[in-house]
C-alpha cells in the first residue's frame, strides 16, 4: 500500500525550515524553565508564539507538499547527517517531509496551539502554570520531531521525549498521590513497550544496517533493502500498542486522566496516544501480512472491549479515555485491514473531535467547580450553551453522525475497510459493534451531564479562589477557552469531507495520486450499503442511548444507574474495567512480588550462607595476616621509620631557617667553585 | 714608591679600616659612621682612578644617602634587643672561616691571573659629558628600567614599613 | 692676577702645591671675614627690623664685635657631657665645616678665579653637601640628648627633604649649560641680548628654578623660617644644644660657610656668576660682581629672617613633598621645552604658561593640605 | 680629591686594587656571615656591592676600551641598584622589628624545618 515509487527531491529550501518547526518550542520550552516561577503567563506567551511560528512554517511546508503532488507519486524530501560513528559505519539522523509527515505536522500544530491557548485560561489560576507550559512546549518539540524524523533512532529519541513529557504532565499535580501513581503507572506501561519497540529498532539495524526511512533507495523503508520480516513487524508494534493504548498495555490511558484537561486534550487524545498509531503508519512497509492481522485483530478487540467499558464509566474523563482506547483502535483496524491512509484519516479526525471533546469536558470541570462525576452534574445546556454545542457537535462526530460529521466518513472508510478484510469477516462485525456502542455511551453521557436538572452539589463553592466564594452557580468559561472550543467543532464537522469516497482527498494525497471528484463511487451499491449500515448503527445507538437514559428520567448518585438496575453483573463487570488491572495485580504483580520474595530467601538463606562462609574464611586469614603484620613486618617497618624520622631530624638541622648558616655554605660552595674553575679547569 | 701609591696606600688603609671597624664594632651607629668612612675612602679610589662621576655619585648616594638611611633604621628599631648581647651569631667561626676561604680563593686567582700587571692606557678620563652621552646613547634602556626600579623600591619600602600601621 | 704673581715668585717644582696652598689660605682667609661680617651685619640687620639697635658697643658701629665674640668662645670652657660619645662629638664639627669649606672651592669667584674647576663640580658640591647632614646627626646622637636627638631628627628629614628639588631645580641650569663644570656654567651666562644680560634667571625656567633654588637653600642651611632644627623655643638649641665654646663656634662658622657656599653656587647656577649685570660694567674686576651677588643674597637671606615666622612641621613637609618637588620636576620639563622649542615670544609665553599653571594648581592643592585657607587675622596690641 | 694626579705618573698595577676590592668583599661577607644583626648584615652586604664596584671601575681604567665607559656605566646602575636595595632591605628590616621585636637574624627563624 505504500508508495511503490518515490521521488527525492532533497531540496534544502522545504527542509531548512522543517528542522526549525521542532526547535521553535523546543527554544520556548527552555526559556519558559529558565523563567521564575511566578511568571506563568510570561512562558504562557512565549509557548504560544512558538507554536505559531512552528504552525506556520509546517502550513508552508504542507502547501508546499501539497504543490508538488498528485503527479502519481508520492512526493518525498529527506535530509540526512552523520550523527555519530558506531564501529565502521555512521549513524545517520535525518529529516523527512512527506505527505504523511505534511498533514500530521498540520494536525499537531494546530491542536497543539488551540490547546496552548485555551490552557491559559484553564491553567490561569495554577501557580505552576510557568511549569505547564514548559512542559507543554517540550512536549510539542518531541512530538513534532517524532513526526520529522526520519531515521528509526531519531524517532524513538523523540518518542522516548514524548513519553517522558506526558509522564511529567500526568503526575503535574503530584501532590496528589493519584496523579503520581498515575504518572509511574503509564511511564512504565508505555516501558515495557518501548522495550519491545527497541528490541525491534536493534534487530532491525543488525538486518539493515541502517537506520534512516529514506535515503536515496538504501533506507529501511525502501524496497529491496531488506525483506520484511514478521517478527520485527511485531515488535515494533509491541511499541505502539503500548503508546496507544492497545491491549494489553491500554491499562495506563484511563488513569493519565489524572493530569490537567488539556493534557488530556493534547496528549493523551489527540496526538500523543495517536504516535503509535502513526509509528505503524510510518513503518507500514515493514509490516507482513501476517503482523498486519495482528494489528488488525488487537486493534478490533481494543475497541470493543474499551467501548464496552466506556459504557459503565461514571467520570467524566474516563469516559473519554475509554473511548479514545477504542477509537485508537478503530484506527489499528484501519491500518490493519485498509491501510495508512484509512488509518491516518480517522486519526486525524479523531484528533479534531476528540481535542473537542476533552476541551468540552475541561470547560465543563472548570465551569462546575472540578466536578467530574457525571452522577453530579446535569442540565449543564441551560448554563454554558456554548460549550454544549460544541461538545454536541464533537459527541456527534465521535458517534459517527451519518453525512455532517467527520466521524461518519472516516469510520465509514474503516469498516468498509474491515469489511473488504478478506482474512476474516469478524473484525467487520466487531468494529460494527463498537461503532454501536460508541453512539450508546456517548449518548449516555450527554443526557447525563447536559440534559436533565442540575446535580450540582453548592458545597464547591467556597473552594476556588477565582469564583467569589459561595458562586456555586456552573458558569460558562472564558474566551480563550470557547475560541479553541468553536474552532475544533467546525473542524469536527467539515474536515470529513476531505475523505468521502466521492472526493478521496486525504487517501490520494497521502499516495500522491491525483485528486478527482466524480459522485459515483458515493452511491456505488456495496459503499451505499455499507454507509446506510453504520449510519443505522450510529443512529440506532444514539435513540436507544437516548430511550435508556434521555427522556426526563431521574438520574444521578442517588439513583442507581439504568444499566445497573437491569444486569447488575455485567454493570459491575464493566464498571470495573473486565478486572484487567486486578487481573494485572494479581497476575504480573503478584508474580513480581512472590519472585522478589523468593529472590530475598535465596539471599537470606543460600547466598547469605556462602557470603557468611567466605567471610568466615576472610577473617580467618585476615587474623594470619595480622599477626605476620605485627610481629613480622611491623618490627622491621617501624625501625625503618625511626631510621628515617631520625635521618629527617639530622637533615632538619640543615633547614634551621637561620640565613647565616645558609650562607656560610654558599660562601663555601662559592670558594670551591671558584678554586675549580681556577685550577680544575685550568688543568684540563 | 711613587706619590700615587702612597696615596692608594692610605686609601686602602681609609678603606679597609672602615671596613672592618664597620664590621667589628659592637654600636651600630659607630659601624654605620664607618661604613660612611670607608665608602668615602673608595669614592677617593675611584677618584684616583679618573672616575670622577662615579666618585661623586659614590659620595652622594652612600654618605649623603645610605648612610643616613641606616641611621635612620638603627634609631628605629633600636632597644629592640636587649644590650650586653653578644654581637656575633652562633657559629661565627664558621663564617670567619668561610669568609677567610673566600678572600684566598680570591687573593689567588687575581695572583695566578694573567691580567698582573696590565698597564693602563694613558690619558683616559671619565668626562661627565662623555659618561651622559653613553648614558642617553647605548645605555638609555637600562638607565630607564633603573629609574623604574628605583620608583619600585620607593614605593615597595614604603609599603612595607607602613604595613603595620595600616592593619592596626 | 694677585695670586699669580705671588705664584710667580716661589720655585718652579712646588709652584702647583704653593699655587693651591695660596688660593686655600686666600679662600680660607675671605670667606673667614666675610662670616664675621655677615654676624654682625645679621645681628644689626635684625635688630633694626626688630626696631631696636643691635650691636653698637664694640668698636665703631659695634664692627669689632665678632672678633669679641671670637675671643670670648675660644676662652670659654670647652666642656663635653660625661655620657657623650667623644670621639663622634669631637668630630662632628669638623665634618661639618670641612665640607663646607670644600664646596666653596667649585665656585668660580671672579675670571679664572675658580680653585678646583672639576667637569663634575655641581655634582661635588652637592656630594660634600651631603656631608652636613652626617655631622648634623653625629652631633645630635653623640651628645646623648634628648633634645639634640630630635634636633638632628628634623634637620635630617629637612635636608633630605629638600635636597631633592635643590639638586632638581639646579639640573634645569645644568641642562642648559651641558656642562657640570661650574666654569662653563658661568660661560654659557655671559653675554647680553639688546643689553640685558643672559643670565639663567631672566628665562622663565631660569627664574623659577633660582626661586625654587633659593628656598632650598635656606632649609639645607637650616635657615629661618626652616630653623626647626634649632628652634629656640621648641628645642633649645638642637643638635649643638651641648656645645659650648670653639666647637660651638666651629658650628656657627660652618653653618655660615655653608650659606655661602650655596648662595654662591645659586649665583653660579642663576646670576650669571662673575659677570657683569651690563656690558659696560665690564671693566670692573669680575669677582667684585661676585661678592656683590653673594651681599644681595645674605641680606636677603636676613631679611627673610627677620621678616617670616617658623614653619611647623607639617607644613614643612607639605612644603618640600606636595609643593617643591612636583614644581622642580615641572620646571625640568619646562627647561626642555624651552630647550628644543625655537626662540621667540611664543616659547616665552609657552613656558610662562606651564609655569604658573603647576604653581596655581600645586599651591593651591598646598594650602588645602596646610588646611590654611581664608583671610588673615590681624591682632593689635592696646 | 686629587685632580692634580696626572695619569702619567704610574699608577698601581690592576692587582692592587683587585686585592683591595676582594678584600673588601671578603669583609663584608664575613660582617653577613657573623654579625646577627640584620642591620649590620646590610651594612656588609653594602660593602661587598662596593667591592664590585670598585673591580668595575679597576677593570675599566685598566680594560683595553677606556672610552665605552662600561665600567663607570655600570657601577652607576649598580650604585642606583645598590641604594633601592638598601631602602627596602631597612623597610623589611622594620617590618621584621615590628613582628618579632627583634632585628637579630637568628631569633627570625620562622623557615625553620
Amino acid at each position: 500500500m505504500a508508495a511503490p515509487d518515490h521521488l527525492v527531491a532533497s531540496s534544502a529550501s522545504a527542509l531548512a525550515g522543517l528542522w526549525l518547526i521542532p526547535v521553535f518550542p523546543l527554544v520556548a520550552a527552555a526559556m519558559a524553565a529558565l523563567l521564575p516561577r511566578r511568571r506563568g503567563k510570561t512562558s504562557a506567551g512565549l509557548a504560544i508564539a512558538a507554536m505559531a511560528l512552528s504552525l506556520a512554517l509546517s502550513v508552508a511546508a504542507f502547501c508546499g507538499v501539497v504543490g508538488r503532488s498528485g503527479t502519481g507519486e508520492v512526493v518525498r524530501q529527506t535530509l540526512n547527517f552523520h550523527w555519530c560513528q558506531v564501529g565502521d559505519h555512521w549513524l545517520d539522523l535525518g529529516f523527512v517531509l512527506d505527505p504523511l509527515t505534511a498533514v500530521m505536522l498540520v494536525m499537531v500544530c494546530f491542536v497543539a496551539l488551540l490547546v496552548f491557548v485555551y490552557s491559559t485560561a484553564y491553567m490561569a489560576h495554577d501557580d505552576n502554570a510557568g511549569r505547564f507550559f514548559c512542559f507543554l512546549s517540550l512536549f510539542a518539540a518531541a512530538m513534532l520531531g517524532v513526526l520529522i524524523a526520519n531515521s528509526l533512532l531519531l524517532f524513538f529519541v523523540c518518542w522516548e521525549l514524548v513519553g517522558l513529557t506526558s509522564y511529567l504532565l500526568i503526575g503535574f499535580w503530584y501532590h496528589k498521590p493519584s496523579a503520581a501513581a498515575a504518572a509511574k503507572k503509564a511511564f512504565i506501561t508505555t516501558r515495557v513497550g518501548d522495550m519491545a519497540f527497541f528490541i525491534g529498532i536493534v534487530w532491525l539495524f543488525s538486518r539493515a544496517g541502517t537506520l534512516l526511512f529514506y535515503a536515496d533507495g538504501h533506507g529501511c523503508l525502501e524496497p529491496g533493502v531488506l525483506l520484511p520480516s514478521t517478527a520485527i513487524g511485531l515488535l515494533i508494534f509491541g511499541g505502539a500498542a503500548g503508546k496507544s493504548g492497545q491491549l494489553p498495555l491500554h491499562v495506563w490511558l484511563p488513569d493519565a486522566m489524572e493530569g490537567p484537561t488539556p493534557v488530556s486534550a493534547l496528549i493523551h487524545a489527540a496526538t500523543m496516544v495517536a504516535a503509535g498509531v502513526f509509528l505503524i503508519a510510518r513503518v507500514y512497509p515493514l509490516m507482513t501480512p501476517h503482523a498486519l492481522v495482528v494489528v488488525t485483530w488487537v486493534g478490533v478487540l481494543t475497541a470493543l472491549f474499551a467501548a464496552s467499558v466506556a459504557v459503565a464509566q461514571t467520570d467524566l474523563k474516563r469516559i473519554l479515555a475509554w473511548s479514545t482506547v477504542s477509537q485508537l483502535g478503530f484506527m489499528m483496524l484501519g491500518l490493519g485491514t485498509g491501510g495508512v491512509a484509512v488509518g491516518i484519516f480517522h486519526l486525524l479526525t479523531h484528533a479534531f473531535f476528540k481535542a473537542l471533546l476533552f476541551l468540552g469536558a475541561g470547560s465543563v470541570i472548570h465551569g462546575c467547580h472540578e466536578e467530574q462525576d457525571i452522577r453530579r452534574l446535569g442540565g449543564l445546556r441551560r448554563w454554558m450553551p456554548v460549550t454544549f454545542a460544541t461538545y454536541g457537535a464533537g459527541m456527534l462526530a465521535l458517534c459517527g453522525f451519518p453525512v455532517i460529521t467527520a466521524g461518519f466518513w472516516s469510520k465509514d472508510e474503516i469498516l468498509h475497510a474491515a469489511h473488504g478484510w478478506e482474512v476474516s469477516h469478524w473484525p467487520f462485525f466487531l468494529g460494527l459493534a463498537a461503532a454501536f456502542l460508541t453512539a450508546f455511551y456517548m449518548t449516555r453521557q450527554m443526557a447525563y451531564v447536559f440534559f436533565g436538572e442540575s446535580r450540582l452539589k453548592t458545597k464547591k463553592g467556597g473552594e476556588h479562589g477565582h469564583h467569589g466564594a459561595g458562586s456555586s452557580q456552573p458558569h460558562e468559561s472564558p474566551k480563550a477557552m470557547l475560541v479553541p472550543l468553536g474552532l475544533l467543532a467546525s473542524l469536527a464537522v467539515f474536515a470529513g469531507f476531505a475523505g468521502t469516497p466521492a472526493w478521496p482527498w486525504i487517501s490520494s494525497f497521502l499516495e500522491g495520486r491525483p485528486t478527482l471528484f466524480h459522485l459515483a463511487p458515493l452511491f456505488e451499491g456495496q459503499a451505499l450499503r455499507l454507509m446506510g449500515l453504520s449510519a443505522a448503527v450510529a443512529l440506532g445507538g444514539i435513540s436507544i442511548g437516548w430511550w435508556v437514559y434521555g427522556r426526563g428520567r431521574k438520574l444521578g448518585s442517588g439513583q442507581r444507574d439504568p444499566m445497573d438496575s437491569a444486569r447488575p453483573d455485567v454493570y459491575l463487570l464493566l464498571s470495573r474495567q473486565y478486572y484487567v488491572d486486578e487481573i494485572y495485580e494479581w497476575s504480573v504483580v503478584a508474580f513480581h512480588a512472590w519472585w522478589s520474595r523468593l529472590c530475598n530467601r535465596l539471599d537470606i538463606w543460600l547466598w547469605e550462607l556462602v557470603v557468611q562462609a567466605v567471610a568466615w574464611g576472610v577473617v580467618g586469614l585476615a587474623w594470619v595476616n595480622r599477626v605476620f603484620d605485627e610481629y613480622v613486618v611491623n618490627g622491621g617497618f617501624d625501625q625503618g621509620c625511626a631510621a628515617l624520622r631520625e635521618g629527617g631530624g639530622w637533615l632538619g638541622l640543615w633547614q634551621n631557617g637561620q640565613v647565616q648558616r645558609y650562607l656560610r655554605l654558599l660562601a663555601f660552595g662559592m670558594a670551591a667553585l671558584t678554586l675549580w674553575l681556577l685550577w680544575g679547569c685550568g688543568a684540563s | 714608591m711613587t706619590l700615587p701609591f702612597l696615596i692608594f696606600l692610605t686609601l686602602t688603609a681609609l678603606v679597609l679600616g672602615g671596613a672592618l671597624a664597620a664590621m667589628m664594632l659592637r654600636d651600630l651607629i659607630h659601624s654605620a659612621l664607618a661604613l660612611a668612612v670607608s665608602l668615602l675612602g673608595l669614592a677617593a679610589v675611584y677618584l684616583t682612578l679618573q672616575a670622577q662621576f662615579a666618585g661623586f655619585a659614590q659620595v652622594l648616594v652612600y654618605v649623603g644617602a645610605v648612610a643616613i638611611v641606616i641611621v635612620f633604621a638603627i634609631l628605629l628599631t633600636r632597644g629592640s634587643d636587649p644590650a650586653g648581647q653578644p654581637v656575633f651569631a652562633r657559629g661565627w667561626p664558621w663564617g670567619a672561616a668561610a669568609a677567610v676561604a673566600v678572600f684566598g680563593v680570591l687573593a689567588a686567582g687575581i695572583l695566578r691571573s694573567p691580567l698582573a700587571g696590565t698597564e693602563p692606557p694613558a690619558g683616559v678620563e671619565a668626562h661627565a659629558a662623555e659618561v651622559g652621552k653613553h648614558l642617553m646613547a647605548e645605555a638609555v634602556l637600562p638607565l630607564e628600567v633603573t629609574g623604574l626600579i628605583l620608583t619600585v623600591a620607593l614605593i615597595g619600602a614604603a609599603v612595607i614599613a607602613l604595613r603595620e600601621k595600616v592593619e592596626s | 692676577m694677585l695670586k699669580h704673581w705671588l705664584v710667580a715668585l716661589a720655585p718652579a717644582g712646588v709652584q702647583p702645591l704653593f699655587s693651591a696652598v695660596i688660593s686655600i689660605a686666600g679662600v680660607i682667609a675671605v670667606f673667614a671675614t666675610l662670616f664675621a661680617l655677615t654676624t654682625v651685619a645679621e645681628r644689626k640687620g635684625l635688630g633694626r627690623i626688630q626696631n631696636r639697635y643691635g650691636p653698637n658697643r664694640v668698636g665703631p658701629f659695634g664692627l669689632l664685635q665678632p672678633a669679641a665674640d671670637g675671643l670670648k668662645s675660644l676662652t670659654k670652657e670647652d666642656l663635653t657631657p660625661a655620657a657623650a660619645d667623644r670621639w663622634v662629638f669631637f668630630l662632628a664639627p669638623l665634618v661639618l665645616v670641612v665640607p663646607a669649606f670644600l664646596a666653596l672651592s667649585v665656585l668660580p669667584m671672579g675670571r679664572n678665579m675658580t680653585m678646583v674647576d672639576l667637569d663634575g663640580g655641581v655634582l661635588f658640591f652637592f656630594a660634600v653637601g651631603a656631608a652636613t647632614e652626617l655631622s648634623v646627626f653625629m652631633a645630635g646622637w653623640s651628645s646623648r640628648n634628648k633634645y639634640s636627638l630630635l634636633g638632628a631628627m628634623r634637620a635630617i628629614a629637612q635636608m633630605i627633604s629638600y635636597e631633592v628639588p635643590l639638586i632638581l631645580s639646579a639640573v634645569t641650569a645644568v641642562m642648559m649649560a651641558g656642562s657640570l663644570s661650574t666654569d662653563e656654567i658661568v660661560a654659557a651666562q655671559a653675554g647680553y641680548t639688546c643689553g640685558v644680560p643672559n643670565w639663567f634667571v631672566t628665562t622663565p625656567w631660569g627664574l623659577a628654578g633660582f626661586l625654587l633654588f633659593l628656598v632650598c637653600a635656606m632649609a639645607e642651611s637650616n635657615r629661618s623660617p626652616f630653623d626647626l632644627p634649632e628652634g629656640e623655643s621648641e628645642i633649645i638649641a638642637g643638635y649643638y644644644i651641648e656645645y659650648s665654646g670653639f666647637k660651638f663656634a666651629l658650628f656657627f662658622l660652618g653653618e655660615y660657610i655653608g650659606m655661602f657656599a650655596v648662595s654662591g653656587m645659586a649665583i653660579t647656577l642663576f646670576l650669571g656668576g662673575w659677570n657683569a649685570p651690563a656690558a659696560c660694567l665690564d671693566a670692573v674686576p669680575s669677582f667684585v660682581w661676585f661678592f656683590a651677588k653673594l651681599g644681595c643674597l645674605i641680606a636677603f637671606f636676613i631679611w627673610v629672617r627677620g621678616t617670616l615666622p617658623r614653619l611647623r612641621m607639617d607644613q614643612l613637609m607639605n612644603l618640600a613633598w606636595k609643593f617643591m618637588l612636583p614644581m622642580a620636576l615641572l620646571n625640568l620639563l619646562v627647561a626642555g621645552l624651552w630647550r628644543f622649542a625655537q626662540p621667540g615670544p611664543a616659547r616665552w609665553l609657552a613656558c610662562g604658561a606651564v609655569l604658573a599653571g603647576g604653581y596655581l594648581t600645586l599651591a593651591r592643592g598646598l594650602l588645602e593640605a596646610g588646611g590654611v585657607r581664608g583671610r588673615r587675622v590681624y591682632r593689635f596690641a592696646e | 680629591m686629587t685632580p692634580a694626579l696626572s695619569p702619567q705618573l704610574t699608577m698601581p698595577p690592576l692587582q692592587c686594587y683587585l686585592l683591595l676590592a676582594a678584600f673588601l668583599f671578603s669583609i663584608g661577607l664575613a660582617g653577613v656571615l657573623v654579625r646577627r644583626n640584620a642591620i649590620l648584615v646590610l651594612i656588609g652586604v653594602e660593602l661587598m656591592l662596593n667591592a664590585a664596584n670598585l673591580n668595575f671601575i679597576a677593570f675599566w681604567r685598566f680594560g683595553p676600551h677606556p672610552e665605552a665607559m662600561t665600567g663607570v656605566l655600570f657601577v652607576l646602575f649598580a650604585i642606583a641598584v645598590a641604594a633601592a636595595e638598601a631602602a627596602v632591605g631597612l623597610a623589611l628590616i622594620i617590618a621584621l622589628h615590628r613582628h618579632y621585636q627583634t632585628v637579630r637574624l637568628d631569633r627570625a627563624d620562622t623557615l625553620r624545618g
